[in-house]
C-alpha cells in the first residue's frame, strides 16, 4: 500500500492568496494512499525541506507530492531533498499550484477545487512512479567548431588552450571569414587583417586543433558528450603535403576571369586559387566549376608547372567521421546584395555597391590597393552617398529587424573616405544612429564633427544614373521633409545583414532550432544566450543574429567556456526518463513483434534491433531495443507502438492513464 | 498572437483613418521616403511624411491643419509613396479619406478650391450626362474658378484639332447614373 | 488450374517448400484455405473467383518456427499484404515462395519480393467506385447522423475478434485488447468497449490496411468496418501520398513526416 | 439549474506549452479555471486513446498543445504528432465524434498570453456546444452488454 | 474575334486618336472591339477624391454591363480608367459587404468575371506574336517608353509588370524595330488630373519627363494613357516655358507606333490631332539586333 506525503506550499501569499491551502491539505489527506498532507508557508525554505525529510522518515513515505510552483522551477530542489532523506528522487513529483492555478485564477471555490484536483492527479501519478537511477554517459572531450571566422577562431583557440582537442571545419578554402575582408575596424580603426591574421596562423599551428578547410558537415548523430559527425572534405584537387604554396600555378592558370568571392566580385581570380594573400592554409584549391580541365577535359597547365607535382585532378570528395562531445556553431552571416532594391536600379549601376564591397575598395589588400576608386571607370568619387538601413527595418523589400552593425560601419566608411579623399564629401542618409557600445557614439560624433560627414535624416526614394552620375533623391525629415537631390559619383548601400545561405539546412542537419530569419535560436533569450535547445551544441557570433566583432568574440569565448565546463567531467548524468521495450516471460520474451515502425520515428536513431537467442545461439525473436544513453525521452515511439510494447519511464502508460482518470473523476 | 482582445476606441483623426481605411499612422517611422518620392511634395504645405507625423501626434490642432492643408488636394494618387514605403503604409486611401473628411467638415483649403471646383465640375458633367463633357467641363470650371482667360489660349487649338466635342455625349440610362450619385456622394453633401 | 497444381506438385516433390497454402473445395460450394504438404494432395488445389480469402494471414503464424518453407498462392491482395508484412520485417524471403495469380488467372513467377513490388506498382490501385460511394454516403451525413450510424453498427458487435484474426496485418502476439494495465479497451462488448475496439483497430491499421475487406467478410454480423480503414487509407493517400502494400522500403506514413504537411485545424 | 461549466483537459508538452502556461502565470494573465493540465515530455508522446479516455471519463473538451513547427525540443516530435492528429481527427470525424471539442494548438514558451487565449476561446466554444452527452450516453450504457 | 471595349470619356473626346488607333490596330489583326453598351464615365480622380463609394460604383456599373454582355476580356486603353476598373474589381472581390453595398447602389450585380486588359496587356495577349509578319516598315527610332503611374501602381493590385523600371512596353517596341532607351522617368508622375487646375505643377512634372527623354536622345516618347499624352503633348508650351527651351520630341500612343509599323496611315492614326507635330525623320530600314536585347530583358 502506497504511503504518499502531500506538502502544500503557500509560497508566501502567492498561492494562499487565491487558494485555500488548508482546505487543500484537509481534502487531499483523505485520498486513498495519502499518509500525510500538510501545508506550509515556504516549502522551498530550509525548514520546509526539513519538514518533508522528517515526514519521509517518520511516516515511511513511498512517494512525495510537493504542491507549490512549477516543476520547471523547483523540481530539482525537492527531488534532492527527498534523495537526502533516503527516498528515490524520482518518487517525488510537483503539483503546479502557482503558475497553473493561483496566479491565473481569482480567489474562489473553483480555484481551490482545481488545486485539489491537481494534487489528486499527481498523487495518483506518484503512486505509480518507479524509483529510477540517473543514466551516466561518458564524455568525448573533443569539440567541433563549425565555421572559421573570428568567432570560430576565438572559440577554437579558447577551448584548445584549455587543453582540449578541437576540430575546426570551414567551408571556404581559407579561414578568416568576413573579418579578413574588412579594411579597418570600428571604433578604433585598427587594421582588421593585422589583428586577425596572427590568430588564423595560431589556429593552423595549434597542437590541439585539427583544421579542415574546404569542408562541410554532412550529418550529425548522437547526443551531448557523444556526437558522431560526418565531415565532407571537398576535393581540393591538390596533395597538400606536397604543395609548398609557392603560388606558381595560380599565376599560370589560363582561366583568369572568375569574379573573386573575397573581393566581392570587384576583382578576378584564377580557377586554381588562394582566396587572398594571407590565407590559412596558404595553399590553392581548384574551383571545378571554372577550371578549363574539368570543363573541357584538357589544360592541366597547373600540373605541368607545379614544381612538386602536387596537383591531383582525380582527387574526390572524402567523408571522414569524427566523434566529438560538443559543437560550437560559428557559421556567421551574409549581407543582402545591392540588387534587391527596385528603386535603386536592381543593382544595374556599377557604382552602386554594398558595404562589404566598399570594405574591399578601402582595404590596402583590395582591388584598388586601398585607393577609393569607383568600379565603373576607376575615377576617385568626389561626392559619395552612404545609405544606412538599406534593406534593414524594411518589411516591404528587406527584413524587419535592425542589422545593428550598419550605423557603425557606415560612420567608419565615411571616416575612411575622408581620410583618403580629402576634398570629397560624404553624405549619409540615415533614420536613427544606433551607436550603443563602448566608444561607439563618440565614433559617430567624430565622423560628423571632425571628418565632416554630412548626415541627412531621411530615406532615399530612388537612385538613377544620368551622365555618369548617380542621382540620389532623398528627403531631409529634419527640414520639413524637403526633397534632397544629390549628384553622386558613387553610392554605398549599408545592406542588411542576413543569415548565411546554408544556415537552415545546417540547422536541420544538427537538430537545432532557428528563427523565421534562419538565424540559429538560443535556448533562452536572456539566460541561455549561447546554448541551443539541443544539449551540447553552442552558438558563437553572427549565426545567432548579426553581431559586430567584439560581440562575436565575447560570445565565442562564452561558448568556449560552456564547452570546457562540459568537458570538465568525465561522465554526464542524464535524466533517466527514457523509453524502454518491455520484456515478458518466454516464449514471448517481449510483446514487441519487431515491426520496427518505431525506428523511423525516433529523432535520435536510438532504436536498434535486438536478437533474443536460445542457449544454442539460435535466434528466437528479433525485437526493438532502445539505447538508453541515446534516447532523449520524447516518447514519440511510445505513442506509435500498437502493442504498447514501449513505455517511457516517468510518463508510463499507467501513470498518464491514472492522471487522466484522477483528474476527470472529480472534475 | 496575443490574447488581448479589448478594443480601444480611438476618436483621434488617426483612429478614424485606421477604422475607415485600415491604414495605421502608428506604423510610420518617419523615414521620409514618401516625401522624397512624392512628385508634388514641394507644392504641398506638408509633405506626406509630415501628414503622417501630424496624425501621430493626435493633437487636434495638427488634425485641423491636416484637413485644412493643400497637401491632401495636391496628392495625385500616383501611388509612388506606397510603392516605396518600407512599412507599406498605404497613404493614397488615407488621402482619399482625408479629402472626404475635409469636404464633409467644410474645411477644404481655399487655395485648393480650384482643384475641388474642377473635381465637382467634372462630377456634375457625369451626373447629368453619364459621361464627361470636356468642353462643358473646361468652361464650367473656368466660370467657377473665375479664371476665364487661363487656358482659353489652347481651347481654339483644341477645337481646331477637334479635340473637344461641341455637344455633350449622353448615355441612355442616365437615371441609373443619377441615382448612383444620389445614393453615394449626394447623400452626404449636395453639390451646387 | 492444372498449371497451379503442377507447380505445387513440383515445389513439394523437389522439396523446395514443405507446405503450399492455397484454396480447396469447402462445404456449401464455398472455397476454403488449404494447406498441402505432399505432392499427392496437390490436386485438391483450386483457384477461381470464390477464392477470396486473404491467405497472407497464415504467413505470420509460422514466425517463431522459422524453418518450414511455405509456398503461397497469391492473389493481388495477398501480394500487397506480403509487401506490407515484409516492409514490417515480418517475413523471411528465404522461407516464402510466392505463386502469384494475375487478374486473368495466370501464374506469375516471382523471383523475390522486389519482383512483387515491381508487379504491384504496374497495377492501378485506385479505389473502386462502390467503395468511394459508400464512404461518400457517410461523409455526406451530418455529424449526428454519422454518430448514430456507427453507434448502431457497433452496438451489434459482440467482440468475437474475427476481424482481427482474419486480418494479415493484425499479427501482434499481444493485442492492445489483452492489455489491462491500464485497460485501454474496455473488455465487455458494450457500446463503449466496441467503440474503443474499432477505433483502435482502425488506427492501428491506418495506412497499413491494403484493402482486402477480409475483416468485414469475416464478420459474422457483416459490420462495414472495412470502411473505417478504407477511409483512412484514402485520407492518408490524399494527404501524404502513401498507400500500403506498394513499397518494401518507403517509410510507413505514420512513422515519418514532412515539415510542410498541410493541416487546417491546428491553431 | 446552474450554468454548465465545461470540463476541459489539456495535454501539453513540457518544453513549449507547459512553459508557456507557466509564463501565463508569471505574467498574471487570468483564464478560465475549467482547464486542467497534464504534462507530457512531447506532443509525440500523447496517445490518441487518452483523448477517448478523457471523453469517456467525462471531459467536454480537450486541448492538445505543443511546440511550433521547427521548435520541438526533440526536433520532430510535434511533426509526428501533427500527422497522427491529422489521421485521428479524420477517424473521429468519420465516426461522428465532435471534433470541434478538441483544440489542437502550437503555443511556445514565450506565448503566455496566447495560452490564456487558447484556453478561454476553447472553454467558451465548449460552453456553446454544451456537455458532451452523446459520448456520455454511450459510456453509461455499460449495462446492455451484447451477448450475440 | 470580338472583345469588350471601354474607350472612356477622353478617348471619345480629347484623345479620339488613341481610340481610333487602338481600333484600327485591332482590326488589322481581325479583332473587333465592341463597346460596352451604354457605358458611363469611370469617375476618374475626381470621384475617389471626393467620395469612395461613388468612385467604386461608377466603374462597377461598367463592369456589370460588360458582364451582362457576356464579355470576359475587356480592353481599357485609358490607364486611368484601367486603374479605376482594376482597383474596383479588387476591392469588390476582397470585401463581400462592400460588393453587396455597391451592387445595391447601382441596382445591378457584378459577379467579378471580367478581366480588364490595359492596352499593353491587350497587345501582349492578342497581337505581339503575330506582329512580325505584319510589319511593313520597321519603327526604327530611339523611343522612350513612358508608363506613368496608373499602369504599374499599385503593383500589388494591378500585378502588371514591375513597379520600378518596367519593361513590357519596351519589349513590344523592340519587336517593331525601335531602340527603346533606358531612361529615368518611366514611372514618374506627369501631373495627371491637375492638368487644368494646377497647370504649373503639371508643367514642372511633365517637363522633367520630357527633358530626360530628350536628353537621352529619344526621338519619340511612347505613352499608353490619354492623360499622360495630353500633359506631355497639349501642355508642351507650358513645359517649354518651364524648361526654358523648345523641346520638339513628339508623343505617340503605343498603338499609333504599332499602327505605323503595320502600315496604317498617319491620317487614320490621327497624328494631326497632336499639338506637337509628329514629323519623324525618314530612316533607312536598318534592322538592329534588338531581338537579342529583347531576350536579355526579363520582366518579373
Amino acid at each position: 500500500m502506497a504511503r504518499i506525503g502531500v506538502f502544500i506550499c503557500h509560497c508566501g501569499e502567492n498561492i494562499s492568496a487565491t487558494v485555500d491551502c488548508a482546505k487543500v491539505a484537509e481534502v487531499t489527506a483523505n485520498i486513498p494512499g495519502v499518509a500525510v498532507s500538510v501545508d506550509y508557508k515556504y516549502m522551498c525554505s530550509d525548514p520546509g525541506q526539513n519538514m518533508i525529510k522528517e515526514y519521509i522518515e517518520k511516516e515511511k513515505l513511498t512517494g512525495v507530492v510537493v504542491a507549490a510552483c512549477s516543476p520547471r522551477m523547483h523540481e530539482p530542489t525537492f527531488r534532492r531533498a527527498c534523495g537526502e532523506a533516503g527516498l528515490n528522487p524520482f518518487l517525488c513529483e510537483m503539483a503546479n499550484l502557482r503558475e497553473h492555478c493561483s496566479w491565473v485564477h481569482d480567489k474562489n471555490e473553483a480555484t481551490t477545487n482545481k488545486a485539489i484536483d491537481i494534487v489528486r492527479t499527481l498523487v495518483e501519478k506518484v503512486k505509480r512512479n518507479e524509483p529510477l537511477m540517473p543514466i551516466k554517459v561518458p564524455v568525448t572531450k573533443t569539440a567541433l567548431v563549425i565555421g572559421g571566422g573570428v568567432a570560430g577562431i576565438q572559440s577554437a583557440l579558447d577551448i584548445a588552450n584549455c587543453g582540449h582537442k578541437v576540430i575546426m571545419v570551414e567551408k571556404d578554402p581559407s579561414i578568416g571569414g568576413h573579418m579578413s575582408q574588412l579594411s579597418e575596424t570600428f571604433p578604433t580603426l585598427d587594421c582588421s587583417q593585422c589583428i586577425l591574421t596572427p590568430r588564423m596562423v595560431e589556429v593552423a599551428q595549434h597542437p590541439n586543433i585539427t583544421l579542415y578547410t574546404y569542408a562541410e558537415v554532412e550529418s550529425l548523430d548522437g547526443f551531448i558528450g557523444n556526437f558522431k559527425v560526418k565531415i565532407r572534405k571537398k576535393a581540393k584537387s591538390l596533395d597538400e603535403k606536397l604543395c609548398t604554396g609557392c603560388g606558381l600555378c595560380t599565376t599560370k592558370c589560363p582561366a583568369k576571369k572568375i569574379p573573386s568571392e573575397f573581393d566581392q566580385g570587384l576583382s578576378n581570380r584564377t580557377a586554381i586559387y588562394v582566396p587572398f594573400p594571407q590565407a590559412v592554409p596558404n595553399k590553392p584549391v581548384i574551383d571545378k566549376e571554372h577550371c578549363t580541365y574539368y570543363i573541357k577535359g584538357k589544360c592541366k597547365v597547373c600540373e605541368i608547372v607545379c614544381p612538386t607535382k602536387a596537383i591531383r585532378f582525380d582527387q574526390e570528395d572524402e567523408i571522414i567521421e569524427v566523434e566529438v562531445g560538443a559543437l560550437v556553431l560559428a557559421t556567421g552571416f551574409d549581407i543582402k546584395r545591392a540588387n534587391f532594391f527596385p528603386e535603386y536600379g536592381y543593382g544595374k549601376y556599377k557604382d552602386l555597391i554594398d558595404g562589404l564591397q566598399f570594405e574591399r575598395i578601402a582595404s590596402a589588400s583590395g582591388p584598388t590597393l586601398g585607393e577609393i576608386r569607383r568600379p565603373s571607370d576607376g575615377q576617385i568619387p568626389k561626392k559619395i552617398v552612404f545609405l544606412a538601413c538599406a534593406g534593414s527595418r524594411d518589411p516591404a523589400k528587406g527584413i524587419e529587424y535592425c542589422s545593428k552593425i550598419c550605423c557603425m560601419y557606415t560612420a567608419k566608411h565615411a571616416i575612411l573616405y575622408k581620410h583618403k579623399v580629402h576634398d570629397g564629401t560624404a553624405y549619409i542618409f540615415y533614420m536613427d544612429i544606433r551607436a550603443a557600445g563602448k566608444n561607439y557614439d563618440e565614433f559617430t560624433r567624430r565622423a560628423i564633427e571632425e571628418d565632416g560627414a554630412k548626415y541627412i535624416r531621411g530615406r532615399v526614394s530612388r537612385i538613377y544614373e544620368r551622365d555618369g552620375k548617380l542621382i540620389v533623391v532623398g528627403a531631409d525629415t529634419l527640414m520639413n521633409a524637403k526633397t534632397v537631390e544629390i549628384e553622386a559619383d558613387m553610392v554605398v548601400l549599408a545592406t542588411a545583414g542576413v543569415a548565411s545561405p546554408g544556415a537552415e539546412e545546417l540547422a536541420q542537419k544538427l537538430h537545432v532550432s532557428y528563427d523565421q530569419h534562419k538565424f540559429f535560436a538560443e535556448a533562452h533569450p536572456k539566460l541561455r544566450p549561447v546554448e541551443t535547445n539541443t544539449a551540447g551544441i553552442f552558438l558563437a557570433g553572427a549565426c545567432q543574429n548579426v553581431k559586430d566583432i567584439p560581440e562575436s568574440v565575447a560570445q565565442a569565448s562564452g561558448a568556449a567556456v560552456k564547452v570546457c565546463g562540459l568537458f570538465s567531467n568525465d561522465e554526464l548524468t542524464r535524466d533517466p526518463s527514457v523509453a524502454v521495450v518491455n520484456r515478458t516471460a518466454p516464449p514471448l520474451f517481449s510483446t514487441c513483434v519487431g515491426c520496427f515502425l518505431c525506428q523511423s520515428v525516433c529523432p535520435y536513431q536510438a532504436i536498434e534491433k535486438e536478437e533474443i537467442k536460445s542457449r544454442d545461439g539460435k535466434i528466437l525473436k528479433t525485437v526493438a531495443f532502445i539505447n538508453p544513453s541515446v534516447c532523449q525521452g520524447c516518447g514519440t515511439c511510445v505513442a506509435l507502438c500498437r502493442s504498447k510494447s514501449i513505455d517511457i519511464l516517468g510518463y508510463t502508460h499507467k501513470q498518464v492513464y491514472a492522471e487522466v482518470d484522477a483528474l476527470l473523476n472529480t472534475l | 498572437m496575443s490574447g488581448n482582445h479589448n478594443h480601444v476606441i480611438d476618436n483621434s483623426l488617426a483612429g478614424k483613418v485606421k477604422e475607415q481605411t485600415g491604414v495605421s499612422a502608428a506604423q510610420c517611422y518617419q523615414c521620409g521616403k514618401c516625401s522624397a518620392g512624392c512628385p508634388v511634395s514641394e507644392d504641398m504645405d506638408y509633405p506626406p511624411s509630415l501628414i503622417m507625423r501630424m496624425l501621430q501626434t493626435g493633437d487636434p490642432a495638427d488634425e485641423e491643419m491636416i484637413l485644412r492643408s493643400t497637401s491632401i488636394w495636391y496628392c495625385l494618387t500616383c501611388e509612388m509613396c506606397i510603392a516605396r514605403c518600407p512599412m507599406e503604409v498605404d497613404i493614397p486611401p488615407m488621402m482619399d479619406y482625408l479629402r472626404n473628411e475635409s469636404i464633409k467638415q467644410d474645411k477644404a483649403n481655399p487655395s485648393s478650391k480650384n482643384i475641388i471646383r474642377f473635381h465637382k465640375a467634372f462630377l456634375d458633367s457625369i451626373r447629368e450626362t453619364g459621361r464627361l463633357y470636356e468642353l462643358g467641363l473646361t468652361l464650367d470650371f473656368k466660370v467657377r474658378s473665375m479664371k476665364l482667360m487661363q487656358d482659353m489660349s489652347i481651347v481654339p487649338t483644341m477645337l481646331a484639332k477637334n479635340k473637344l466635342n461641341f455637344l455633350p455625349e449622353m448615355i441612355k440610362n442616365r437615371r441609373n447614373v443619377k441615382q448612383i450619385f444620389q445614393k453615394t456622394i449626394d447623400k452626404k453633401e449636395g453639390s451646387k | 488450374m492444372d498449371k497451379l497444381r503442377q507447380k505445387a506438385k513440383e515445389l513439394l516433390s523437389n522439396n523446395e517448400v514443405q507446405i503450399v497454402v492455397g484454396y480447396e473445395e469447402g462445404t456449401a460450394g464455398k472455397a476454403r484455405p488449404a494447406f498441402i504438404s505432399s505432392p499427392d494432395q496437390a490436386d485438391a488445389l483450386i483457384y477461381d473467383e470464390r477464392c477470396i480469402h486473404n491467405l497472407a494471414v497464415y504467413l505470420t503464424q509460422h514466425k517463431l518456427s522459422g524453418n518450414t518453407k511455405i509456398a503461397i498462392i497469391a492473389s493481388f491482395p495477398v501480394m500487397k499484404s506480403i509487401i506490407t508484412l515484409a516492409s514490417e520485417k515480418q517475413l523471411d524471403e528465404n522461407f516464402i515462395k510466392v505463386i502469384g495469380i494475375s487478374k486473368d488467372n495466370n501464374i506469375i513467377e516471382f523471383k523475390d519480393f522486389a519482383d512483387i513490388e515491381r508487379y504491384i506498382n504496374q497495377q492501378d490501385l485506385t479505389f473502386t467506385p462502390e467503395e468511394l460511394a459508400l464512404i461518400e454516403k457517410i461523409d455526406a451525413m451530418s455529424m449526428e447522423e454519422r454518430w448514430e450510424y456507427w453507434q448502431n453498427e457497433f452496438s451489434r458487435c459482440f467482440k468475437c475478434y474475427a476481424c482481427r484474426s482474419a486480418c494479415p496485418m493484425c499479427y501482434c502476439t499481444l493485442c492492445i485488447t489483452d492489455f489491462n494495465q491500464p485497460q485501454w479497451v474496455s473488455v465487455p462488448s458494450h457500446k463503449q468497449g466496441n467503440f474503443e475496439w474499432h477505433i483502435n483497430r482502425a488506427m492501428h491499421l491506418a495506412g497499413r490496411c491494403i484493402g482486402c475487406d477480409e475483416c468485414s467478410r469475416a464478420c459474422p454480423l457483416d459490420l462495414p468496418i472495412n470502411l473505417l480503414t478504407k477511409k483512412l487509407s484514402m485520407d492518408i493517400q490524399k494527404q501524404f501520398g502513401y498507400s500500403a502494400g506498394q513499397s518494401l522500403t518507403e517509410p510507413y506514413a505514420l512513422s515519418t513526416y514532412k515539415p510542410d504537411d498541410k493541416e487546417t485545424f491546428i491553431r | 439549474m446552474n450554468e454548465f461549466e465545461p470540463k476541459v483537459v489539456a495535454f501539453v508538452c513540457n518544453w513549449c506549452t507547459y512553459a508557456g502556461a507557466d509564463l501565463t502565470g508569471t505574467s498574471r494573465i487570468k483564464y478560465a479555471p475549467n482547464v486542467k493540465i497534464i504534462r507530457f515530455p512531447c506532443t509525440g508522446r500523447i496517445d490518441f486513446m487518452l483523448i477517448l479516455k478523457a471523453f469517456a471519463k467525462g471531459a467536454d473538451g480537450i486541448i492538445i498543445s505543443g511546440c511550433h513547427p521547427n521548435d520541438c525540443h526533440y526536433t520532430s516530435g510535434n511533426f509526428h504528432a501533427k500527422r497522427r492528429w491529422m489521421v485521428f481527427r479524420t477517424m473521429l470525424d468519420f465516426l461522428g465524434v465532435d471534433v470541434n471539442r478538441i483544440t489542437f494548438s502550437w503555443v511556445s514558451a514565450a506565448e503566455g498570453a496566447r495560452w490564456a487565449e487558447i484556453v478561454n476561446t476553447t472553454v467558451d466554444g465548449i460552453r456553446m456546444l454544451g456537455p458532451y452527452d452523446n459520448y456520455r450516453k454511450m459510456v453509461n450504457q455499460e449495462t446492455e452488454v451484447n451477448n450475440g | 474575334m470580338k472583345l469588350g471595349f471601354y474607350p472612356g470619356c477622353s478617348l471619345e473626346g480629347m484623345s479620339r486618336e488613341y481610340s481610333d488607333s487602338v481600333v484600327a490596330l485591332a482590326k488589322r489583326f481581325d479583332i473587333e472591339l465592341v463597346q460596352i453598351p451604354d457605358w458611363n464615365c469611370c469617375g476618374a480622380t475626381a470621384a475617389h477624391n471626393l467620395n469612395k463609394e461613388l468612385s467604386l460604383s461608377l466603374p462597377a456599373r461598367n463592369l456589370a454591363l460588360a458582364e451582362k454582355e457576356g464579355f470576359t476580356d475587356v480592353v481599357v486603353p485609358c490607364a486611368a480608367c484601367y486603374s479605376r476598373f482594376s482597383t474596383t474589381h479588387h476591392e469588390l472581390m476582397h470585401n463581400h459587404d462592400l460588393r453587396h453595398k455597391i451592387n445595391e447602389v447601382m441596382e445591378m450585380e457584378y459577379k467579378g468575371t471580367i478581366n480588364t486588359l490595359n492596352v499593353i496587356q491587350f497587345i501582349d495577349k492578342y497581337i505581339i506574336d503575330k506582329i512580325e509578319e505584319k510589319i511593313v516598315k520597321k519603327f526604327n527610332y530611339k523611343a522612350a517608353c513612358y508608363y506613368g503611374c496608373l499602369l504599374v501602381r499599385p503593383n500589388n493590385i494591378l500585378g502588371f509588370d514591375r513597379a520600378e523600371d518596367p519593361q513590357t512596353m519596351d519589349v513590344v517596341m523592340r519587336k517593331i524595330g525601335a531602340d527603346s532607351i533606358d531612361w529615368a522617368f518611366k514611372t514618374e508622375c506627369c501631373g495627371a488630373g491637375l492638368s487644368v487646375s494646377a497647370t504649373n505643377t503639371v508643367a514642372r512634372l511633365s517637363g522633367k519627363i520630357v527633358d530626360d527623354a530628350e536628353h537621352r536622345g529619344a526621338e519619340v516618347i511612347i505613352v499608353a494613357c490619354p492623360m499622360c499624352h495630353s500633359n506631355l503633348d497639349m501642355r508642351r508650351s507650358e513645359i517649354n516655358k518651364y524648361l526654358g527651351k523648345k523641346v520638339t520630341t513628339p508623343i505617340l500612343y503605343i498603338t499609333q507606333a504599332l499602327g505605323l509599323a503595320v502600315g496604317i496611315s498617319e491620317k487614320e492614326l490621327g497624328f494631326k490631332r497632336h499639338f506637337v507635330p509628329v514629323n519623324l525623320p525618314i530612316k533607312a530600314e536598318t534592322i538592329q539586333k534588338e531581338e537579342v536585347k529583347t531576350k536579355k530583358v526579363e520582366v518579373e
